[in-house]
């Protein structure tokens, strides 16, 4: 039955999105802690300059 | 203000009960579940189809409940909630309006027709749209948490308005009742009965999982924004120091 | 008494300024006008052809060009620093959305009535004496369009991408009040009987009063910080 | 005068915030009525919050403020005893400066409205003015006429928010003479100024804020700008 491939493209967007979604929330975890080295790493200047 | 969120709020195991749980969803829906006799093996797709929009109306309850407290309390941890629950909301309306296409194509013979329920999904989802572009347009954070609690009100006070409206339009039309969706509930086997119950709280929890997740990246968002103003406010420009 | 007072004020102040310029009603007319012109183009007109797109041609006219007047209308108050100085006075934040509410109606009453008069006479449009029934279902609509209206055009002329904002927080919110507005016209167009359809005309105002009480409850929150 | 009298404006632990974002720690201060204060501070320091919430415009997250002894969130007619000026002018350009002080008149009480209006054009110099509309004016000539907008309820206290910024000397020196003007018949003043020299000038206390909390709180020291610089300027 050619209805499986629809079935089968079904439920990959369905867990793509998940996962994907999960992957994406991972990429912002990510920049989230490249800010938060940033702001240390000036932090750590600004007392040395001072 | 806000306390530091213990590494071991569970998360991490509640992250691989709901995995394991989708995992014997998925086995369930295609190795226990019997073949529909009238639609065939894409009415397994319903399994996904149904808990996704069941959970979507959870996301949606959820937006307006924090919303709702937000403009009670303003207090910001209601906004993360609202924010939060929108986002992972959207994740399952595109989940439930890709599969339902998908699933009408060999049933109904086309992807798309302006019935009922899929125009109401259809406006709902773009609710949803709209309020993440808000979220992300609307201005400071204060504002946009005041914006967007009146919208999420407002948005879910039109729900069944938008429900019945589009049933009175559909059903009242001559043209109408071209086709009523596979229903579950009537002469329901009880190995579907029990693949639906598995498959409902899989989604839920996978919500749960993914709501907490984004709670937990919302707030440490915020609490980074405020570090980086507070660190990098301008040194003071002194004028008129003439005197 | 003294609350009403206030608030006609500042209604017969904005429509003084929009008189004034005329910039809200001259842009909506002529928007409404080229939509209008444009359906003209997609369907060919004729009297059978009416009854059946009219009222989906005459309703998308009235809705984009009050998405239009609403964005001009608010915009006028963004100017001087807009809706606080009405803000530091003895007016409640909810009596400033009556204010903006009536204001708004207001324009969009008379925009439509010149849209409506425009679509007649272009679209040959045989309506007799079922033109007063047309006039309150359009009138309905612009008090539901006017609710909504009020609400997310003072959240958009705020935001950063405001010309986009506010049809796309708009127009999904009012799907239910345009299928009534566009089943109830039609029906008025084809002359079927309006008994059959009166629970359109319930819907809408249904519709007016749901998101009259919820803009006026939730407008202080969109202003007071 | 009785010694009862409250305070013109209480502000008592009075803290902003959304969340971790601090606008306002937490501000304690007390302005006596009739009185001249300048508030100081760099950018982002809490000026504007300060204002804003004492004009009824924002609430607070914690702590109070009282004006005149009521509390600003429970009595909401304390507008009428209050005249804000913000950068922005609140005027509608396309209508005339008479017909703008009249509306806003209005609102407060429709009783002799007009002639309190063209009273208030005349304490700013702006009787000339009256019939041409507020789009044709200069920044200078907005200014006055947005002092006039706040003036016009006669109130018992004026706030203002940086009433300096953008004006040439010419209008800087007419702004100074309106506000004395109001100082002297008794009004109490409260604004805010980046501007140490031109904010020290009228002002009989000041008050420097910075990280939104108040680091000084008094009279006007010999030496302002070192007190300015010792409150923001090294770590804290």
């Amino acid at each position: 039955m050619s209805n499986l491939g629809f079935l089968f493209a079904g439920f990959t967007v369905a867990w793509g999105l998940v996962f994907g979604y999960v992957w994406f929330l991972a990429r912002r975890s990510q920049s989230l802690e490249a800010r938060l080295d940033g702001l240390e790493r000036r932090q750590r200047d600004n007392a040395s300059a001072d | 203000m806000s306390t530091r969120p213990s590494r071991s709020d569970g998360l991490g195991s509640l992250a691989i009960v709901a995995f394991v749980l989708s995992a014997v969803s998925l086995g369930l829906t295609f190795l226990y579940a019997p073949t529909e006799r009238v639609e065939g093996d894409i009415q397994r797709m319903l399994y996904l189809h149904v808990p996704a929009a069941f959970t979507m109306y959870v996301g949606y309850a959820v937006v307006f409940f924090a919303s709702f407290m937000y403009l009670l309390r303003r207090e910001s941890r209601w906004d993360e909630l609202a924010a939060s629950a929108a986002e992972v909301g959207t994740v399952f309306t595109s989940m439930m309006i890709t599969t339902g296409p998908i699933w009408a194509k060999p049933v109904w013979g086309t992807y798309w027709t302006w019935d009922a329920r899929l125009t109401s999904a259809f406006v709902l989802w773009l609710i949803l749209i709209g309020y993440l572009m808000l979220r992300a347009y609307g201005g400071h954070a204060e504002q946009v948490a005041r914006y967007c609690a009146v919208l999420a009100i407002i948005g879910f006070a039109d729900l069944p308005i938008i429900h019945y409206s589009v049933q009175w339009w559909r059903t009242l039309h001559p043209d109408a009742k071209i086709m009523t969706e596979g229903s579950p509930g009537q002469g329901l086997e009880s190995s579907m009965m029990i693949t639906f119950a598995v498959a409902f709280a899989a989604a839920l929890l996978t919500f749960t999982v993914l709501l907490k997740l984004r709670l937990r990246l919302e707030r440490q968002n915020r609490r980074l924004d405020a570090l980086q103003r507070e660190l990098t406010r301008p040194s003071p420009v002194v004028l008129g120091s003439t005197n | 008494m003294r609350t009403l007072r206030a608030i006609l004020t500042v209604v017969a102040k904005d429509m003084r300024g929009e008189l004034r310029t005329k910039e809200a009603l001259t842009s909506t007319v002529v928007f409404a006008l080229l939509v209008l012109l444009v359906f003209n183009f997609g369907f060919e007109p004729g009297t059978r052809d009416v009854r059946l797109v009219g009222a989906g041609i005459l309703w998308s006219a009235l809705l984009f060009a009050a998405v239009l007047a609403m964005n001009r209308l608010l915009l006028n108050e963004r100017e001087g620093g807009g809706l606080e100085g009405l803000m530091l006075t003895p007016l409640s934040r909810a009596d400033l959305y009556v204010a903006k509410f009536i204001t708004l109606l207001c324009i969009l009453s008379l925009a439509a009535t010149v849209t409506v008069l425009l679509f007649i006479v272009l679209y040959n449009v045989p309506i007799g004496d079922r033109l007063p029934l047309l006039a309150t279902v359009v009138f309905a609509g612009m008090i539901g369009l006017s609710a909504l209206g009020t609400t997310f055009a003072t959240i958009a002329v705020r935001t950063r991408t405001r010309e986009v904002m506010l049809p796309l927080l708009l127009i999904p919110l009012s799907v239910p009040l345009l299928i009534a507005c566009v089943e109830s016209t039609s029906a008025i167009l084809a002359a079927r009987d309006f008994a059959d359809e009166a629970h359109w005309l319930r819907l809408i105002v249904a519709f007016d009063i749901v998101f009259l009480a919820l803009g006026y409850a939730t407008y202080p929150a969109i202003l007071e910080e | 005068m009785p010694p009862a009298e409250p305070a013109a404006l209480e502000v008592i632990d009075l803290g902003k915030s959304f969340g971790p974002a601090v606008a306002l720690a937490s501000v304690s201060c007390s302005v006596a009525p009739g009185e001249f204060v300048t508030l100081f501070g760099p950018n982002g320091a809490g000026k504007t919050t300060l204002i804003r919430i004492a004009a009824t415009l924002a609430r607070p997250t914690h702590g109070e403020v009282l004006l005149f002894g009521r509390d600003v969130r429970k009595a909401p007619e304390l507008r009428r005893r209050i005249g804000v000026v913000s950068h922005r002018s609140f005027l509608y350009g396309e209508l005339t400066a008479r017909e703008n002080l009249t509306f806003f008149g209005r609102l407060f009480d429709p009783v002799g409205a007009e002639e309190r209006a063209i009273a208030a054009a005349r304490a700013v110099g702006l009787e000339d003015r009256l019939d041409d509309s507020v789009r044709s004016f200069s920044r200078g000539l907005e200014q006055r006429c947005s002092i006039a907008r706040a003036l016009v309820h006669e109130p018992d206290m004026l706030l203002l928010d940086e009433p300096f910024a953008g004006l040439d000397p010419l209008a800087a020196s007419n702004l100074e003479t309106v506000l004395r003007g109001a100082h002297e018949s008794g009004k109490t003043i409260i604004m805010t100024s980046h501007d140490l020299a031109q904010g020290a000038l009228l002002a009989q206390r000041i008050g420097i804020l910075h990280y939104g909390s108040l680091r000084y709180w008094g009279e006007c020291p010999p030496d302002l700008q070192a007190t300015f610089n010792a409150c923001v300027g090294g770590p804290s």
